[in-house]
């Protein structure tokens, strides 16, 4: 069954989101006054070669991805999902 | 004096830093291929320089800081190699977390190109000394992601330890602390987003880099 | 998507798809000797749509001066080449990107700044400078803010990731550009002239060598799109507008300047609109032989293309070449050292024809010299433009308040500041920027690396004066550019030319086309300063709306001696003004 | 009840995603092999001021936030998620 894995990379809280404010901001340009913040993350989508390996296998790997690649943990946190496709 | 200048696919200020290295110290850097494992011994000074390493694609920098060469230079850096990343540089410096902080867009959400003023807030660094009584310089700054950004703990550290070496006048990108600048606790690696290898010739961009370039080549 | 062979054949409604008329495809079945199939069909229709065989304005750009003492190469190859001594020449173009940035103002704008240095480092040149030339509509109109924003962060994303400075350009907004926002970007290389690379395929079974992106479907018909006027659906019909990846555009550049140093390239194309179709037939008609390609062999980036999808894609980021026979692991070696994608996909044959292989049977087998020779060439009706009342200085009223007029002028937003437009440009990248848009300065002034000469350049035009007398306009525009380098100490070489009009079908708008030529071509004479190279925009109108007339000019100078030239830059107080001429 | 809505924006299929082939290399070049491909997309998530507006109602809205500015429905497709917060 191969598999996909959504990784969200998000700032973490307290990290100031200028790109999210700016959408905030357009957005109430545009009329949509209902809008009182916007914040803005990635999705990373990674599907993977045929393997039989488990979940929690490729979910330990994935974070390895995140921790190396992904996410600067500095400012950002992240989420991972895994799905059968 | 033999120096070096890493080279990542992208990279497109290396030119520019090849130019002031070999100006400054009459001889050609080595210019380091980013696949290459090893920086030669020979090599006294680093610059990683400004571009777009791997078209800034995910984060900038964030391709670069796991490149053959940089576990090298962090090696070479924790032994005391000097190194000076600039604008991508820094970005790349801080991703491998050879340098406190992060580097976040530009909170104007643009690309700013401009001479920006900047107070140096550390004169006494190995970067900083042939500034003199100077405390303004003029240097050009070309970034989209150089808003510095570090939790206030870090900030405080970095400030309590005269970390931080250079400040905007005016700030351009929305930096804590109106940060432009910062060296390393053992202070032999300096970030900066600022490009002072574009400021060594009258007829481009002033010559206020100049300085900077020439304490440090002094200091070896 | 398209099959190879239509049940019903070719019937007439797919042959106005791909916007052929009756007479066009008439000839197509003379020359073919048999129906085509489709993807034959679709080779025709891109290299005779407007944007690839100029049909409408090919007999009056012949008129230009295009030759001096200093050009190497005038119009008809990637870009012109001029002479600027000591073995150093200057390669330059200027083209347009108007549609896909109407639609995606980034990626379109982006994908314009590509393709333009893709036409100058194809030439052997490494690019040294970008300037654009962007026209607006109304402040106020609801669509202008967000065109303007996305433009302009396009040009800056692609130019600056690839690390050439934008160095100059132009800003107007007009409610005449409300519909058909125009975007011409200009790209500038440095070469040797003993060392200039051309697109003339020579010599049989010589490998050809794709690099560069994976084909997708992007743009199919885009060329056909660009050779087409908007109406309110168009927003429904839009095709796919390519994304621009710089990141792959600077690996292709470096690659391709490395490989050129060596001896192993015959000829070389970009693969622009119309990508493989284009560069393919482009590089065996001038070079006069046949081509023989294998679709499989093409790099792709999605399953199941169709030879008719292959042909037609317009991947952004692609490179089309003859290599040296022998020299084919040189330049494997070369392009994979930098990551790109390479493969051999076919041979210059001695059939002169196109002819390709897909899953081992034969999908298109045509002449080549009909593609390019029998292209149609209409001389469409003109008329010249009205005569307007001339306005004497006195018929201006003085203004009752100086100051105020004075504010007036300032705030007009083409007269206003462009910083906001031009900090978004690296301008210094590359060391070598002498003067660029911060001083406001009349021309760009870029110093030849390692040498104490430099070249100036700038964009130039006036609508408003084209629109009034299309003639007058056109000297106005090219005698603007010769200022603008003189004034700053420049000698001026040559232009290249980006030409905006909207419906040439419509005997007004040839006029005025045909008026601005008139008018650039007695300046370009009057001056000795030829066209080297350029890029025609046609059916830039909605809804039977035209553009005004846009015949923007890029012009280049030489500045022999650094010790001698001048900008606006360190003006002090106290200094003395003088005005020169009338 | 406040909502939240999260808006993921990505790339249509067919497009060319540079980012996500360079994160799949890069990915590959740090000994994940297993990862065959990568594709890169936005998540937005907006934030609305105490309304009575149904669920449907603020779906509407945001699909129009997503056609007006969220967006570029030539190169982009996107999907709306409605929670309450
Ligand atoms: N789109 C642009 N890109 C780069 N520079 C621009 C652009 N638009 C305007 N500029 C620069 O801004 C300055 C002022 O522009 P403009 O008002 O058109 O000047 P001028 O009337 O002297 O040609 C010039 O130096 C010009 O190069």
């Amino acid at each position: 069954m191969p598999m996909i894995a959504r990784v969200y990379v998000g700032l973490k809280p307290g990290v100031l989101d200028p790109q999210g404010r700016t959408i905030a901001n357009s957005l109430n340009d545009l009329g949509f006054n209902e809008v009182v913040d916007a914040k803005q993350g990635k999705v990373i989508e990674l599907r993977f070669a045929e393997s039989d390996a488990g979940r929690d296998a490729v979910e330990a790997r994935v974070k390895e991805m995140c921790e190396k690649l992904l996410a600067n943990t500095v400012i950002e946190s992240y989420r991972i999902e895994l799905d059968e496709e | 004096m033999q120096t070096a200048v890493i080279v990542f696919p992208a990279s497109n200020c290396d030119r520019d830093a090849a130019t002031a290295l070999e100006k400054l110290t009459g001889k050609a850097p080595r210019m380091v291929w980013h696949n290459d494992p090893i920086i030669p011994d020979d090599v006294r000074f680093v610059v990683v320089p400004g571009g777009f390493s791997y078209g800034d694609y995910l984060r900038s920098g964030a391709i670069a800081a796991n490149s053959p060469v940089i576990q090298d230079l962090k090696r070479k850096a924790e032994a005391g190699l000097p190194v000076l990343g600039i604008c991508n540089g820094f970005q790349i410096l801080t991703e491998a977390r050879m340098l406190p902080g992060a580097l976040m867009r530009n909170t104007n959400q643009k690309f700013v190109c401009r001479i920006s003023r900047l107070r140096l807030a550390n004169a006494k660094t190995r970067f900083t000394k042939r500034y003199d009584a100077k405390n303004e310089i003029d240097i050009p700054v070309a970034h989209h992601d150089g808003n510095f950004f570090a939790d206030d703990d870090t900030l405080r550290r970095i400030e309590g330890n005269g970390q931080v070496v250079f400040r905007y006048v005016d700030n351009p990108n929305g930096s804590r602390n109106d940060i432009a600048g910062i060296v390393n606790e053992a202070g032999n690696v300096l970030g900066m987003m600022p490009h002072p290898e574009r400021a060594v010739d009258k007829l481009h961009g002033g010559t206020d880099g100049i300085p900077l370039f020439k304490s440090i080549l002094e200091s070896l | 998507m398209a099959p190879t062979k239509p049940a019903d054949g070719i019937t007439p409604e797919i042959v106005a798809e791909h916007g052929l008329s009756e007479s066009e495809y008439k000839i197509i079945l003379d020359r073919v000797g048999r129906e085509p199939n489709l993807t034959e069909l679709g080779i025709f229709s891109v290299m005779w749509s407007e944007h690839c065989s100029y049909k409408s304005s090919r007999r009056h750009l012949g008129k230009f001066l295009t030759k001096s003492d200093r050009v190497i190469q005038g119009p008809g190859e990637n870009a012109g080449v001029i002479d600027i001594d000591d073995g150093d020449a200057i390669i330059f173009k200027m083209e347009s990107h108007n549609h896909p940035s109407y639609i995606e103002p980034y990626q379109g704008a982006a994908t314009g700044v590509g393709g333009i240095m893709r036409d100058v480092f194809t030439m052997g040149a490494r690019p040294i400078a970008l300037l654009n030339a962007l026209r607006f509509g109304a402040p106020d109109h609801p669509k202008t803010k967000s065109l303007v924003a996305g433009v302009v962060a396009g040009i800056g994303g692609y130019g600056n990731c690839v690390g050439v400075p934008t160095v100059g350009g132009e800003t107007n907004f007009h409610e005449g550009y409300n519909g058909n926002i125009l975007v011409n970007a200009m790209c500038v290389g440095l070469a040797r002239t003993d060392n200039v690379f051309y697109s003339a395929a020579k010599g049989v079974g010589n490998p050809i060598f794709y690099v560069g992106s994976k084909t997708g479907r992007d743009g199919i018909h885009g060329a056909t799109m660009a050779s087409a006027e908007f109406d309110d659906d168009s927003d429904e019909k839009r095709p796919t507008v390519q994304v621009g990846d710089p990141f792959t555009e600077k690996l292709l550049i470096e690659a391709c300047l490395e490989l050129m140093a060596t001896d192993a390239i015959i000829a070389i194309q970009d693969m622009g609109a119309a990508g493989l179709t284009s560069s393919s037939i482009e590089m065996a008609d001038k070079g006069g032989v046949g081509i023989k390609l294998n679709l499989d062999k093409v790099p792709q980036r999605e399953e199941g293309m169709t030879p008719y999808e292959m042909m037609l894609s317009e991947s952004q980021e692609r490179m089309l070449m003859v290599i040296q026979p022998g020299k084919e692991k040189l330049a494997f070696d070369v392009f994979e050292k930098w990551g790109l994608d390479v493969a051999k996909i076919g041979v210059t044959t001695d059939t002169g024809h196109l002819v390709l292989t897909h899953g081992r049977k034969t999908v298109c087998d045509i002449p080549i010299s009909p593609l390019a020779d029998d292209a149609p060439n209409y001389d469409r009706p003109h008329v010249p433009t009205e005569p307007r009342d001339v306005l004497e200085p006195h018929q201006v009223p003085e203004p009752t308040d100086f100051n105020d007029a004075l504010l007036r002028v300032m705030t007009d937003p083409d007269m206003a500041s462009k910083r906001w437009v031009w900090e978004q440009y690296d301008r210094h990248v590359m060391a070598d920027t002498v003067d660029s848009s911060q001083s406001g300065g009349d021309a760009a002034i870029i110093r030849i690396h390692g040498t104490n000469k430099a070249i100036a350049i700038t964009t130039d035009c006036t609508p408003r004066y084209c629109y009034a007398d299309p003639v007058e306009g056109g000297k106005q525009v090219v005698a603007e550019t010769w200022r603008n380098l003189t004034a700053v100490g420049a000698d001026p070489i040559a232009i290249t030319d980006c030409l905006n009009f909207g419906n040439p079908e419509r005997p007004e708008i040839m006029g005025q086309f045909v008026g601005c030529i008139e008018g650039m071509n007695e300046a370009c004479r009057a001056f000795d300063y030829p066209v080297v190279s350029g890029n025609v925009s046609l059916y830039n109108e909605t809804n039977g709306v035209a553009i005004p007339p846009t015949p923007a000019v890029g012009g280049v100078g030489l500045i022999s001696d650094l010790g001698y030239f001048k900008t606006l830059k360190g003006m002090k107080e106290g200094e003395t003004l003088i005005l020169l001429g009338e």
